[in-house]
């Protein structure tokens, strides 16, 4: 019983850290359809940013927070208006490929800058573990939960009420017809990659604390965001329910089968099988949209 | 496109050829002998970066009939591979069976596992299927490091590949063993492609609704295109296995499955050109950031630590996009344009 | 607009050109203007260079290594040629390429240092080294593994390790824990905690090959990824196990995760925690934070900044001057160690056959190389890491390493050289086949 | 002409919903031998959900489609294809990335019989059978003169010259009934009338002009049209069903479909105003 508890607080904070990347993740995807293959690269140097401004120039917590974020939105704006715009109405796949080229570049810039490669910070959370029964649980994994699950309600908040936020999702539907509302697509597209920007450095600094600066922050990020596959990849409430639901399932699936089964490294496979047998029984995820096609 | 003014066909079998011109055979035919005459004045590294490519393209022209010609998007490739590679490693290798035996069940069983992960496709598309295929890549990367019978973490090593007691067991050899194989894979490909199953696969890509209501069983071709590229792709691996001898599954990383749609996409995505252009620019490109590095570093030893290494991926990054923000199409596209004004000259309106 | 389009199209196909000519003009080209040859003023080089192949992961996944190790190795050339005058007067030229942890790069890699002539050649990673040690291996072009797996060695051909690897740790590890650490009855129970690739599962097989001979029983495997952000889930299970030491084969980071999950489920202070020595590194401690990691064990094959040995201030004062940001990262000291000890080989090759034979860079130059100059080692490294001395059946050059434990944040020795004798892994063919092929 | 008139297609009390709304309520029909049907109707009146329903793109609630006696419903669209069903889309539904010629070669597809190896190897009977085949469209090319675009790619044709390759598309299936989708919708006169020829020359079959090609050697005898334009279904049809709201609201010859007070009120009411 301890033990199933201990594989469930687990479960759900992790999830909830794989959450915050799908978020960043479903934020492109939702007004542009493009695939954000440069997430991995948008973790890293974030992350790195921060570090450099925590810990390199010594500014307080709250100022280097602050500065990470204005950085990330003036990021996000750049590589929107040169990266992806002088591509608008090409083919999707290029679009796609572009941000794998901008992917190499952030890595290479994150080691051109820091060359060091692998840092950790300090701690930002309080390492005496919070108890909850029989079980524990780290403050940092659960500020990492909280953290998420306010961004998840302020994003939701600004997708239903706020005008730029409603134009957004319209984007997706159809960009024509929003542009004919009088609203420019661009200024769209560029609003939701700083805000994905934002969002991915939040989750850098998060994921960062807990397991340091290195070049496998990359890999995180692209983990994580074949890991929200099961919400759908356009559903906000998807990202946020399924991250715990992946995160339960590779601790307890683990948890239960690695004695039994006898192999090791399970974990790291079980949401990989996750993904395949919910393409095969509900294809668009939990909460993605199924489009309904028509000739 | 057009033929140079002049030529007409008076068949439909002379229409229908890819090579229509007395100057296109000259060319092809010099193209054949340039490249086969490459050990003669090549020394072993080149040799080897050629041996590269030509295993990579062979995976490349899968990848192009999957995403290219199928549009069947799979950021799995590289697993695919792994699974021909260690297939070939284990039988040739463990059960010492001949080079040919491995190398078709090497295409076969990467096949059989790429149809098994391209069921998905027949219910998602685009990126949820690009999602099942990078599912794919980490499942069969753990079941080969869980495994015992592929030497597990610790990787297998795989013997010289040799047919009939000849044993590929030179640079120049390999190659040729290498491109006749690359040759023949492209030629395939090529056919595939403008015959009934390629239409059908272009069919699905371009309006997949459209092509069933017009007779094409969708089921039966994406799987038959995750075959035949799945198939493709464990050719290759099996080659990359002997031709780098020693196989570890870590080779086999989601970034090699990226760079290869990267590969196809600049190549120009549906045309048999693509994948060759594409695969020689991502290479050649490689290689030239090997010697980035070692150039900044001895030119200028004062330069700040991450210089060299910082420089390198910097610089592949904005090649590629630069490269797509000016060339979206791919390099096929701009060879075609650039063929069209060259054969409209000095006429080009 | 147009124009300008094209303009700048023009200027990255030609971008793009340059950089993918640049293998051509170094291969085929007529070019003696190597543009690897390093800068060798001071001493006036009249007598030919002696050709030392380095691959090195420069950029890419393991360019937090790679890089100070390159730094470390191309620095201590430099430092040889131009203080020492090379060897025997013949300078040393690296050639090197950066192979960007990427396999099928590796390959090509050291065909291109077989052609360049170089009289063997170096890897930093035992990736890099398993994707070039078949094509070595088959050419009789010898190779040394800075950091390396049980399989680049075993069974031994023409690949050499310069230290010990990621099993011969553990050897090392558990040997001191039995003398020193131990005090209870029956046998320790020993926990491991591994990284899901060749570096966690060297510490693995060595466990495994090993326990039965020390006397140690193993209660729990477990693995982790190196991007894991945690593990509490595997560390409820080796607490459920009840262990009283934990062995984690890994890199920094995901090390630091496992010991800081360790700490919250109240498991450490309690067990023994010792680490490989790819994770014990002044990175793991800061990742982890000082208070968690404080008393961990880790071993690793060379000395420490500030050890009073002597080539430390010759290397203090190159770090320093060329690579500062790297001073203080023990990759750096393997690496110059490895300079040295190749300096060494090329030094009893040049003496043993002479430069003339050596200058042809073929096959019969190498294994001069490896007859005269690998397997006749007998070189104190100047103290860097352990001796190196070639012992037949075992081409592990180095064969100690020492226990280091982080005293109030710092990583700080506790023991001298330990032997870490060769694991007869080819006793267990079921178990470990590569090791009898 | 009255002789062999016997049905090709029958459908029985079909209905199809759309979670509550009612695409088709209960539509019984037949499509007989040699002759052109029309199915007209408002926007929305279930026109192209029959023809959807019988291509097997949509599955519906209830009823039964019968082709030659045999049951299609609920059948995979390529399977019924195969029967000798072709159809047009009412917006064009192309493969963009293919010549207007292999466009119509695609839809040789059911007819032809090489698979993936020896459409590889392309050597022997493979290259003899796209020949054989490419003779075939190429007479369809000719038949519906589009010859000057038979290599562009169709992504980037004017909007009538696709439509035209759509219908040769069909008509490359060798179709035992041929169902056309609003064949005319965005047309001027010119185009229109150009459309209607082609439509009336495909059923009456143009004999020795083509002898190779059996579908326009002896003509498509079975067309279902389901079109807007009155003026042209009155001219070319020999019968014509008016559906309104997914009910069938009349049925007879153009004559009495014009006098129906039905007909009048529910569609050419509307568009009198």
């Amino acid at each position: 019983m301890a033990e199933f508890l201990q594989y469930s607080i687990t479960g759900v904070t992790v999830g909830m850290i794989y959450a915050l990347i799908g978020l960043s993740f479903a934020l492109i995807w939702k007004s542009s359809g493009v695939a954000n293959l440069a997430l991995g690269g948008l973790v890293l140097i974030f992350s790195w940013i921060f570090y450099a401004m925590l810990v390199q120039v010594g500014l307080p917590l709250w100022l280097s927070l602050i500065v990470v974020l204005i950085l990330a939105l003036a990021f996000g704006w750049l590589i929107e208006r040169f990266c992806l715009r002088p591509l608008i109405a090409q083919p999707i796949l290029s679009l796609i490929t572009v941000t794998l080229g901008l992917e190499f570049f952030l890595e290479g810039l994150a080691v051109f800058i820091w060359p060091e490669m692998v840092a950790g910070l300090p701690p930002l959370f309080p390492i005496e573990p919070l108890k909850i029964g029989p079980a524990v649980v780290s403050q940092a994994y659960v500020w990492a939960a909280v953290i998420s699950l306010i961004l998840f309600g302020i994003l939701t908040l600004y997708f239903r009420y706020h005008k730029m936020g409603i134009a957004m999702r319209a984007t997706a539907d159809d960009q024509l017809a929003v542009q004919a509302c009088g609203i420019p697509v661009t200024s769209i597209f560029s609003t939701s990659w700083m805000l994905a920007c934002v969002v991915s450095a939040i989750a850098g600094i998060l994921i960062s604390s807990i397991s340091g600066l290195t070049h496998g922050l990359v890999e995180t990020g692209l983990k994580a965001f074949s890991v929200v596959i099961l919400g759908g990849l356009d559903s906000f409430i998807g990202c946020i329910v399924a991250g715990p639901i992946i995160g339960l399932a590779e601790n307890l699936g683990s948890g239960w089968l690695t004695p039994i089964v006898g192999w090791g490294g399970l974990k790291d496979v079980i949401p990989f099988i996750i993904i395949i047998v919910v393409l095969f029984i509900k294809p668009y995820g939990l909460f993605g949209e199924v489009r309904i096609e028509r000739i | 496109m057009g033929l140079p003014c002049g030529t007409y066909n008076y068949s439909y079998a002379k229409d229908m050829a890819i090579l229509r011109t007395k100057t296109h055979w000259a060319l092809f035919i010099a193209l054949l002998i340039l490249v086969f005459t490459a050990p003669l004045y090549c020394d072993n590294y080149l040799l080897g970066v050629a041996n590269l490519m030509g295993i990579t393209l062979i995976a490349a022209v899968g990848l192009n009939i999957l995403l290219g010609y199928c549009g069947q998007l799979s950021i799995g490739h590289a697993g695919f591979i792994a699974v021909g590679a260690y297939t070939a490693a284990v039988l040739t290798g463990t059960f010492e069976l001949p080079f040919l035996v491995g190398l078709i069940c090497a295409g076969l069983m990467a096949g059989l596992v790429g149809l098994f992960f391209g069921i998905p496709s027949l219910k998602v598309k685009g990126f949820y299927l690009g999602i099942a295929t990078i599912a794919a890549q980490f499942i069969i990367i753990w079941f080969i490091n869980h495994l015992s019978i592929t030497g597990g973490f610790t990787g297998i090593a795989v013997p010289y590949a040799s047919i009939g007691g000849f044993v590929f067991d030179t640079e120049a050899s390999q190659f040729y063993l290498i491109m006749t194989i690359a040759v023949l894979c492209v030629f395939f490909a090529k056919n595939l492609a403008r015959t009934r199953i390629g239409r059908a696969f272009v069919a699905i890509r371009d309006n997949d609704l459209a092509a069933e209501v017009m007779g094409i069983n969708l089921f039966y071709y994406k799987l038959l295109a995750f075959f035949i590229g799945c198939f493709l792709a464990g050719i290759a691996g099996s080659l990359l296995a002997h031709w780098i001898g020693f196989m570890n599954a870590e080779q086999f990383s989601i970034s090699e499955s990226i760079l290869y749609i990267g590969m196809v996409i600049i190549g120009g995505m549906g045309s048999a050109l693509g994948p060759i252009l594409g695969v020689i620019f991502i290479r050649l490109l490689q290689q030239g950031m090997m010697f980035i590095a070692p150039m900044l570093e001895s030119a200028f030893p004062a330069l700040p630590a991450g210089f060299a290494s910082g420089i390198a991926p910097m610089l592949f990054g904005v090649v590629i996009v630069l490269f797509l923000v000016l060339e979206p199409r791919g390099l096929s596209h701009r060879w075609m344009l650039f063929k069209a004004s060259y054969r409209l000259w000095p006429f080009s309106y | 607009m147009k124009s300008r389009k094209l303009l700048t199209l023009a200027g990255v196909i030609f971008l793009a050109l340059a950089l993918a000519v640049m293998p051509l003009m170094a291969a085929c080209g007529p070019a003696p203007e190597e543009p690897t040859t390093p800068t060798t003023p001071t001493t006036p080089a009249v007598k030919g260079p002696l050709k030392y192949g380095m691959s090195i992961c420069m950029t890419g996944v393991a360019a937090e290594k790679g890089s100070p190790m390159g730094h470390g190795k191309l620095d201590a050339i430099k430092y040889i040629n131009e203080e020492l005058g090379g060897i025997n007067g013949h300078p040393i030229e690296a050639i090197w390429y950066d192979n960007s942890y990427d396999a099928a790069k590796a390959a090509t890699i050291v065909k291109k240092m077989m052609s360049d002539g170089a009289l063997f050649f170096t890897t930093n990673s035992s990736k890099m080294m398993m994707a070039s040690q078949e094509i070595a291996n088959r050419a009789g072009f010898p190779g040394i593994a800075s950091f390396s797996s049980p399989i680049c060695t075993n069974p031994p051909q023409h690949i050499y390790a310069q230290m010990p690897d990621y099993g011969d740790d553990f050897a090392a590890f558990a040997n001191y824990y039995l003398a020193n650490i131990w005090k209870g009855e029956g046998k320790p129970k020993l926990a491991l905690h591994l990284l899901n690739n060749p570096t966690g599962s060297g510490s693995g097989d060595a466990a495994l090959c090993l326990a039965d001979e020390l006397g140690i029983e193993i209660v729990a495997t477990e693995e982790h990824t190196a991007t894991t952000i945690s593990e509490m889930e595997s560390m409820t299970r080796i607490k459920a196990a009840n262990p009283d030491v934990l062995f984690i084969g890994s890199t920094p980071a995901p090390s630091a995760v496992v010991i800081k999950n360790a700490y919250e489920l109240g498991l450490y202070p309690g067990v023994v925690i010792g680490c490989a020595h790819a994770s014990f590194t002044k990175a793991m401690v800061a990742i982890a934070g000082a208070d968690i990691v404080e008393g961990v064990y880790g071993v690793f094959p060379t000395c420490s900044w500030g050890e009073d040995v002597p080539g430390m201030a010759k290397m203090t004062e190159y770090c320093k001057a060329y690579h500062p940001k790297d001073y203080g990262n023990m990759d750096y000291i393997t690496s110059w160690a490895e300079a040295l000890v190749g300096a060494e080989i090329l030094r009893l090759a040049v003496e043993n056959c002479g430069y003339d034979k050596l200058a042809a860079g073929d096959a019969a130059a190498w294994e001069c190389v490896e007859k005269n100059g690998i397997q006749k080692l007998d070189y104190d490294v100047e103290g860097l890491h352990g001796p190196v001395k070639y012992t037949a059946g075992d081409n592990r050059l180095d064969k100690s390493v020492r226990v280091f434990q982080v005293v109030s944040g710092e990583i700080t020795a506790v023991s001298g050289w330990i032997d870490a004798p060769r694991i007869p892994y080819e006793n267990f063919p079921d178990k470990f086949p590569w090791a009898v092929k | 002409m009255e002789n062999g008139n016997q049905t090709k297609l029958r459908i029985e009390h079909l209905s199809l919903n759309f979670g509550g709304v009612h695409a088709l309520n209960d539509v019984s029909l037949e499509i007989k031998d040699n002759e052109i049907l029309a199915i007209i109707g408002p926007n929305g009146a279930g026109k192209t959900c029959i023809l959807n329903c019988i291509s097997g793109f949509y599955k519906p609630q209830q009823g039964e489609i019968y082709f030659e006696g045999k049951k299609i419903t609920r059948m995979r669209p390529d399977k019924v294809a195969n029967l000798g069903l072709a159809r047009t889309f009412q917006n064009i539904e192309l493969y963009t990335g293919l010549s207007s010629q292999d466009n119509i070669m695609a839809a040789r597809h059911v007819l032809m019989k090489q698979n993936f190896v020896s459409g590889s190897l392309y050597f022997g009977w493979a290259h003899k059978e796209e020949i054989e085949h490419r003779e075939l469209v190429e007479d369809i090319i000719d038949f519906l003169e589009i010859e000057p675009i038979r290599k562009r790619v169709v992504g980037s044709l004017p909007y009538g010259m696709r439509k035209r390759v759509e219908l040769g598309r069909a008509l490359a299936l060798e179709p035992k009934v041929l169902l056309l989708d609003e064949p005319m919708a965005g047309m001027n006169l010119e185009e229109k009338e150009d459309i209607a020829r082609f439509v009336v020359d495909v059923f009456e079959g143009q004999g020795v002009t083509y002898p190779n090609n059996p579908t326009l050697r002896d003509g498509v005898t079975c067309i279902v049209l389901v079109e807007h334009d009155m003026g042209v279904v009155m001219d070319i049809a020999d019968r014509i069903i008016v559906l309104d709201f997914g009910r069938k609201i009349a049925e007879g010859t153009p004559d009495e479909i014009k006098s129906n007070p039905e007909v009048i009120r529910a569609y050419l009411g509307q568009e009198a105003k």
